[in-house]
């Protein structure tokens, strides 16, 4: 059965890969540990993203903002109450979890590019409130001087780019599993389903946006927790890490990543966002030039991944006796 | 006319067609019948280019089809009647009916060609709904107007899967007639229909799909003597079949009185 | 005595175009009751009314005695209304296993709620035997978008019958169905448990004759007669109806 | 977690130099500047600075902190240079800060300059934020009869620049005609459009404008100034507003507006020659503030390494920095202030006029000397 | 002065409600690529940004301050980003149709190499944009003076407007475009190629985004983040108005110029937020109006 040789290769893959970031920062200089230690938190943003576009059906461009509030509650956090990494981890989770909560009127009704605009609008208004709130943000130049973490009491702090590399992975890869068992269960099952085509779950009597809501909320958590391990790794956020590009290209990693599964978003997010570092310091001037060149050739290298019809942001109108999904329905209010 | 010959098909699952041979006389209507899943739309879909076929020649008047793109094989004079009617939701009717309309080309039947006042007397229904939408149209209506979208593009060739779905017991009837009439015409048409007995009632050939092989493949005339083994493979009741079509006239606009009652038929 | 659902007067227009004009509808516990008409009488508007996913302009629906008025489609179905589309509606990307445990869901009570994976379990097994009923049992691991037509009209008929109705709105089932399946479909329909009430849509009137104890008969959205099969079939009325329906 | 070789100075008694400066994005055209000032330096000093063969490595610092601070690590953890120069963006100092203090590197920035507790490492051969505006106040209090209005962009910069002015207008009696006596700030980078601001100036009855806007933003703004209703309103700015590039883009619609800033291409000095004529040698136009920072920049590198030894920690020529004393540039004699790190320098009065077929920024006058 | 202002509330407001219906205008004729391209055709285009950049550097080259050079940097300007856009639709080949992940991953790529290829080819620095001096002035509007070239906008928008409305609705083309959005193979089995649709779309696109350039160059004129400017905007425009409706867009493009004039003028504290704040609330309460029509439960 065909399938089942790519599940085993994909199992066989995700273990090698696993291993070699294991030992990786024994391998590789400081430089790349930093860099994989940042790339893991944006990863870890990148699986968020893929659970709302891809498994739920709402392509965001806004899980920076939730992103966003977990790195800030973390570094107040971190320099006014606690150095524990755990507690930081949680009140980051929540925040961003409370934003998302927040945010769930403006997004569970809306479909498609809608939603992508509207998660766009978020995230723009999030940044904005982080330039200006100068008394807990430090303002456009953003938070210097974060003290370092330890992971848990009675740890030592993590002082050096190999420790902190260590911690961000063990969180990231915690979180992912915890993610990828969640899709295991009937949840993951309805997520897919209501992607599949929303009209029908109704008519089968399910709620669906209370599930929207829920993805919604546990998305905006994983992000927070993401933010978290910024702050770790990076020891300075400002403004411009939440940025427009920031999401644009988490979006465009989790679709070479093949929008529904996680794996695949984390390692696609992961390439790009490591990619564009890497490049900003190898080839100065040229950086933009090269990745928008690699993005045309992931097209065409990864036809599997992106070319499916499926993670489209308009579906097709719906037959005349189902109810069309709002958006079309704005489409047919337009050809009215 | 339309021949096909040991085609293979599939979709990235797997083959569904295999080695597929089919001979369509000009005039003639050569029905496919079998069960659900054996095929018949792949083989429909095939032939109009929308599913790649691997193996296998697909000929119209001589002319090698397979392969193709599905613009060049509609060009070349193929029309097809999808099955689940595949309207264009956004498109009103008579967009639609504007749209099929292909005046241009010569109507390469015997009979005079399609303009869309003919196609709206055809089927009245649709006259008066030339400002819906399609997603706006009621199940039978957008059928008529899948039928109505390939008549317009003066077909030589007619690929129809299941006309007939959804379609009032009397419309059926009338579009059966129509069939025949284009048949008469001079059109080659290849008929996927469910119902055995309509198949028979209109078709010259008709050929048995199972699993995508083609299991059974006679004229009806054999079918009409001895139904029995085309009943057995299709495992229905081997009621009395109808008597063989008239082509000599069109009765197209002869006002049948039909019965809702098939028992009656 | 009442209905299990009533509808009353229910009338829905599109624009000058009147889909439904005050159409009135009664189906009663266990009631295997047919609805027929021309192309374009409004039936299937009128499944919609009842299942709510279309709002009538006037008119009421009540359901088991309840005014379901307000309810949208998923608090219908939950209350007990099933349907199946006249477009076949499944979940593409799923097996078709999971499309019906996914319609199955809402309808399930686990015997130890605390139990992880309870309701699935459950909502499997009744997945596996409705699939063996409607004999999709050997397509049950492909994904319902790489069905063929008839038999995604199958699989949607199970997933409306693992939704354990009390109502079942089924729009033109055996359309596009096989010989073979259309004997099993009137199979399944003909062993539902006696409790269950189904409104059936459909143009194959051998089938309606069969299957239903009381026949509606819709032309332009108006109720043109009501009976028992026999005298739909023998009424001139209803004759005339569907040959008008042509023209 | 590897070879632990002294940062930075290899055996050929050669030094390792970062440069991070925007090639890329918003500012790509101050970040090519900053490189090429920099670049003019060593070329005219045949490589070297301190004596020693200059190891340059660039690297990208993009739009912001969150490019430049990946860039920043691979310069200061894999090429491991001895000193970093360069950086545009004031967030972009900042997110690299952190990283300076953990190298022990010290940053000789040529541009951007946000607020810091500790400046230990921290040289700057530009300004503070605030430098220009304090500097004009004082000449816009004498010269315009009645209330000035002023408009920035809404980011630290802008805020920086125009509380400058503000605070040292306020202190000598200026007035503000702004409504709520506040500066209005403008989206940034937002802001395309600025004429419903221009209708506020015009209705506040100001007698001048202060200012400050830089790339496109200047160019926008300087435009539709010169098309709105309050186009006679004569304009002040902190010089970035007509510097560079810009001016050209802004064409006449520059004409006579007034600009403080740390040079201009004419002054006249030996040093300055030397410089504008090296810099016309290699490339069309004049050098602005930007370049010249970074010249000097590497300037007081020249010094600093000399003066730091035969081995050349990074911490050696951070002290070495710290005891340079006055340093002769072309924008004239200048020194770095012990509690900011930044210079203490003069600033001019300078006004977009024709000389030749160009338009340029032509000195007017001499303001303040400011610095801390 | 000031007492004039006391006395006349109104009248500093005047100016930019006129600029707003101005530069709504122009932000309109900027996103008229991306409404044809998304909104009627569904194509994801986030290299509509890039197309109209190169007008605008087309315009910055060639413009000379006579009539002349401005119809001859509107003729070559509309060729090239017409080109352009053929281009990209060879590039989309293999992406399929409806699949908007996969277009805004492909067409980001193009446009993030396109920007800077063309930053490159003209330097960082802003070029000068240089109008026939009729248009370079100001004229006078109730007491206002007001730069003369917005206004040029009013009468261009009013026929693009048009003409896309006439050529969506009207034609056999506009049509054909529709159709396959719905349903392509379909539209392959009446015999016309989707992929020749695709490209006529992209080059019309390309067409109108580079006149919109070169038209827009001395308001939105070329620069390092034109392109992302422009794109945004449009991308607003185009789902705001409803994606595809020619009236809902004119309405946004609109609000939004007044919003960004009116709006800041009247509430400059809110100024940063205005835009988005509104764009989200009123794609939201929409997106729900919908969805209670169609009875979310
Ligand atoms: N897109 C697809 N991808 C994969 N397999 C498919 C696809 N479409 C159909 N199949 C499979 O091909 C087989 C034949 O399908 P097809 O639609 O041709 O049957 P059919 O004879 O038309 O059935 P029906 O009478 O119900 O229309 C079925 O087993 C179906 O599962
Ligand atoms: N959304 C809509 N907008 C406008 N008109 C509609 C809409 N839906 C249905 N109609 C019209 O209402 C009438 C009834 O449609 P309905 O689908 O109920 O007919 P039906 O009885 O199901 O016919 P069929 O047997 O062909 O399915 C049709 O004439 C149709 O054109
Ligand atoms: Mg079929
Ligand atoms: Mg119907």
């Amino acid at each position: 059965m065909r399938h089942e040789v790519i599940r085993r290769a994909r199992g066989a893959i995700a273990a090698l890969v696993l291993a070699g970031l294991v030992v990786a920062p024994w391998v590789v200089d400081d430089y790349t540990t930093a860099i994989l230690a940042r790339t893991l938190a944006l990863a870890l943003v990148g699986v968020s993203v893929a659970l709302l576009t891809g498994v739920a059906g709402l392509p965001t461009l806004g899980q920076t903002a939730p992103y966003a509030a977990g790195a800030y509650a973390c570094a107040v956090v971190g320099s006014r109450v606690s150095d524990v990494g755990i507690v930081q981890l949680a009140v980051a989770a929540g925040a961003g979890a409370v934003l998302a909560a927040l945010t769930v009127p403006l997004v569970v009704h809306a479909r498609g590019v809608v939603v992508l605009m509207i998660t766009l609008a978020i995230g723009e208004l999030a940044v904005v409130v982080l330039g200006r709130w100068r008394s807990v943000t430090g303002g456009t130049d953003g938070l210097a001087g974060i003290a370092a973490v330890r992971p848990f009491w009675g740890l030592p702090t993590l002082a050096n780019d190999q420790s902190r590399y260590l911690y961000a992975l063990v969180v990231t890869a915690t979180l992912v599993g915890a993610v990828l068992l969640l899709l295991r269960t009937r949840a993951g099952l309805l997520l897919r389903a209501g992607r599949d085509d929303e009209a029908r779950l109704r008519a089968s009597g399910h709620r669906v946006p209370l599930y929207l809501s829920g993805a919604h909320i546990a998305a905006g958590a994983i992000a927070g927790a993401a933010g978290s391990l910024l702050v770790v790794a990076q020891q300075y956020i400002s403004p411009a890490d939440f940025g427009f590009d920031t999401s644009a290209l988490l979006l465009l990693g989790v679709v070479i990543g093949g929008t529904a599964s996680v794996g695949g978003a984390l390692v696609g997010a992961a390439l790009v966002i490591a990619a564009r570092d890497w490049l900003f310091g190898l080839l100065p001037g040229h950086a933009p030039l090269v990745l928008g060149l690699l993005f045309v050739a992931t097209v065409y290298l990864l036809p599997t991944g992106v070319n499916r019809a499926r993670s489209r942001l308009r579906p097709p109108e719906a037959p005349s006796h189902q109810p069309a999904a709002p958006e079309q329905a704005a489409v047919a209010e337009s050809h009215r | 006319m339309l021949s096909v010959d040991r085609l293979c098909a599939g979709y990235a699952g797997g083959t569904v067609l295999h080695e597929v041979s089919l001979r369509v006389r000009p005039g003639s209507i050569q029905a496919v019948v079998g069960r659900n899943g054996a095929g018949k739309s792949t083989l429909v879909h095939t032939i109009a280019g929308l599913v790649r076929a691997p193996s296998g020649r697909i000929e119209i008047g001589g002319v090698h089809l397979a392969g193709r793109q599905p613009h060049r094989i509609a060009q070349s004079g193929v029309g097809l009647v999808p099955q689940g009617r595949r309207v264009f939701s956004r498109l009103t009717v008579a967009e639609h009916l504007h749209l099929a309309a292909a005046p241009w080309r010569a109507p390469t039947s015997g009979g005079e060609g399609w303009t869309v006042a003919r196609t709206l007397d055809l089927l009245p229904r649709l006259a008066a709904r030339l400002r819906h939408r399609g997603c706006e149209l009621s199940g039978g209506e957008q059928q008529m107007l899948a039928i109505a979208r390939a008549l317009l593009g003066q077909p030589r060739v007619l690929l129809l899967d299941e006309p007939c779905e959804g379609l009032s017991p009397d419309l059926a009837a009338r579009v059966r007639e129509l069939v025949n009439g284009l048949a008469a015409d001079g059109l080659t048409v290849l008929l996927v229909e469910q119902q055995l007995q309509h198949a028979i009632e209109i078709a010259d050939r008709v050929a048995v799909l199972e699993y995508g092989r083609v299991v059974y493949d006679r004229p009806t005339a054999e079918a009409r003597v001895d139904p029995a083994p085309l009943a057995a493979m299709l495992s229905v009741a081997a009621a009395p079949m109808p008597p063989p079509p008239n082509r000599s006239a069109p009765r197209l606009w002869a006002d049948t009185p039909t019965s809702p009652d098939p028992s009656e038929r | 005595m009442t209905g299990l659902l009533e509808a009353q007067g229910v009338t829905v227009r599109y624009g000058s175009l009147a889909a439904l004009d005050s159409v009135d509808l009664c189906v009663h516990d266990g009631q295997r009751h047919a609805l027929i008409g021309p192309n374009g009488a409004g039936k299937t508007t009128l499944l919609n009314v009842i299942g709510g996913s279309t709002r009538p302009q006037r008119g009421t629906v009540s359901f088991d005695g309840r005014n379901v008025g307000q309810l949208g489609p998923a608090a219908r179905a939950r209350r007990g209304i099933n349907r199946i589309h006249q477009r076949p509606a499944v979940f593409p990307t799923l097996t078709a296993t999971e499309n019906i445990v996914v319609a199955a869901l809402p309808r399930v009570i686990p015997r130890r709620r605390w139990w992880p994976g309870g309701r699935r379990r459950i909502a499997h097994h009744r997945a596996g035997t409705l699939l063996d009923q409607m004999g999709l049992a050997d397509v049950a691991a492909v994904p319902a978008g790489h069905l063929a037509h008839g038999q995604r009209r199958q699989l949607e008929i199970a997933m409306a019958l693992a939704g354990r109705p009390r109502l079942l709105l089924l729009d033109e089932p055996a359309a596009g169905l096989s010989a073979i399946e259309v004997g099993r479909l009137s199979e399944v329909l003909r062993t539902l448990p006696r409790a269950v009430a189904v409104l059936l849509v459909e143009h194959r009137l051998d089938l309606v004759y069969a299957l239903s104890d009381t026949v509606t008969v819709l032309r332009d959205g108006r109720t043109l007669a009501a009976g028992t099969p026999d005298e739909i079939r023998t009424s001139p009325l209803v004759r005339q109806a569907y040959a008008d329906g042509v023209a | 977690a590897c070879g632990d070789d002294a940062p930075g100075t290899s055996a050929g008694g050669s030094i390792k130099i970062g440069l991070l400066a925007s090639l890329s994005g918003t500012y790509q055209a101050v970040g090519t500047e900053i490189r090429d000032g920099f670049q003019l330096y060593l070329e005219t000093h045949d490589g070297k600075l301190g004596g020693r063969q200059v190891d340059l490595v660039v690297a990208d610092e993009g739009n912001g902190a969150q490019t430049a601070v990946p860039a920043a690590t691979k310069l200061l953890k894999q090429d491991r240079v001895s000193v970093l120069t360069g950086i545009v963006g004031g967030g972009s100092v900042a997110g690299v800060v952190p990283l300076l203090e953990e190298t022990k590197v010290p940053l000789v920035g040529s541009n951007g300059r946000p607020e810091l507790k500790d400046v230990s490492r921290v040289w700057h051969t530009s300004y503070l934020s605030d430098e220009p505006g304090a500097a004009i106040a004082q000449h816009v209090r004498d010269n315009v009869k009645g209330s000035v209005y002023a408009i920035g962009p809404d980011y630290q910069g802008g805020w920086d620049e125009l509380r400058g002015f503000t605070d040292a207008f306020g202190k000598i009696g200026g007035k503000l005609a702004n409504a709520d006596g506040k500066t209005t700030f403008t989206p940034f980078p937002a802001t395309t459009n600025f004429t419903p601001y221009f209708a506020r100036i015009k209705a506040s009855g100001a007698a001048a404008v202060f200012t400050f806007y830089a790339g496109s933003a200047a160019v926008d703004f300087v435009k539709q100034y010169a098309q709105s209703e309050i186009k006679d309103i004569p304009l002040y700015a902190a010089g970035f507003l007509t510097e560079g590039g810009v001016l050209n883009a802004q064409g006449d619609a520059a004409r006579g507006i007034y600009s403080v800033l740390n040079y201009s291409p004419d002054l006249d000095n030996a040093e300055n020659r030397a410089f504008v004529a090296a810099w016309k040698a290699k490339h069309d136009g004049s050098p602005t503030t930007y370049a010249l920072a970074s010249y000097d920049a590497a300037a007081v590198l020249d010094r600093a390494i000399g003066a730091a030894g035969n081995d050349p920690t990074p911490e050696a020529i951070n002290t070495a920095i710290g005891q340079l004393g006055q340093i002769a540039s072309p924008r004239g004699t200048w020194q770095f202030s012990t509690s900011t790190h930044s210079p203490v320098q003069k600033w001019y009065l300078r006004q977009v006029r024709q000389d030749g077929r160009a338009l340029s920024n032509t000195v007017v006058g001499d303001l303040a000397t400011v610095g801390r | 002065m000031a007492v004039a202002a006391g006395t006349n509330r109104i009248d500093p407001y005047l100016i930019p409600a006129l600029d707003g219906v101005a530069y709504g205008l122009l932000v309109f004729v900027a996103a008229s690529g991306l409404v044809f391209c998304f909104g009627v055709a569904n194509i994801l285009n986030l290299a509509h940004g890039m197309l109209y950049a190169i007008g605008g550097y087309t315009a910055a080259a060639l413009l000379d301050g006579g009539w002349a050079s401005l119809a001859l940097a509107l003729g070559v300007g509309v060729l090239t980003a017409a080109a352009a856009g053929v281009l990209l639709a060879g590039l989309l080949a293999p992406v399929a149709a409806g699949n908007h992940l996969g277009q805004a991953l492909l067409t980001f790529g193009v446009a993030l190499a396109g920007g800077s290829l063309l930053v490159a080819g003209f330097g960082p620095d802003d070029p000068q944009v240089k109008v026939p001096a009729a248009l370079e002035g100001s004229v006078v509007v109730a007491g206002h003076r007001y730069a003369a070239y917005r206004l040029v906008f009013i009468v261009v928008a009013a026929v693009i407007a048009a003409a896309l409305y006439l050529v969506v609705r009207r034609t056999r083309a506009g049509m054909l475009v529709r159709a396959a959005v719905d349903d392509a193979e379909m539209v392959a089995c009446l015999g016309v190629s989707p992929a020749r649709i695709r490209a006529g779309v992209l080059a019309a696109a390309g067409a109108l985004a580079g006149a919109a350039g070169v038209l827009g160059a001395p308001i939105i004129g070329p620069g390092t983040d034109t392109a992302d400017t422009v794109l945004l905007l449009s991308l607003v425009v185009v789902v705001l108005g409803g994606l595809g409706s020619m009236g809902g867009t004119l309405l946004a493009a609109l609000a939004i110029g007044e919003i960004q004039t009116l709006g800041v003028a009247l509430l400059p504290s809110a100024a940063p937020f205005l835009l988005f704040a509104a764009m989200a609330a009123v794609l939201a309460v929409r997106a729900r109006g919908l969805a209670s029509r169609w009875r979310t439960t």
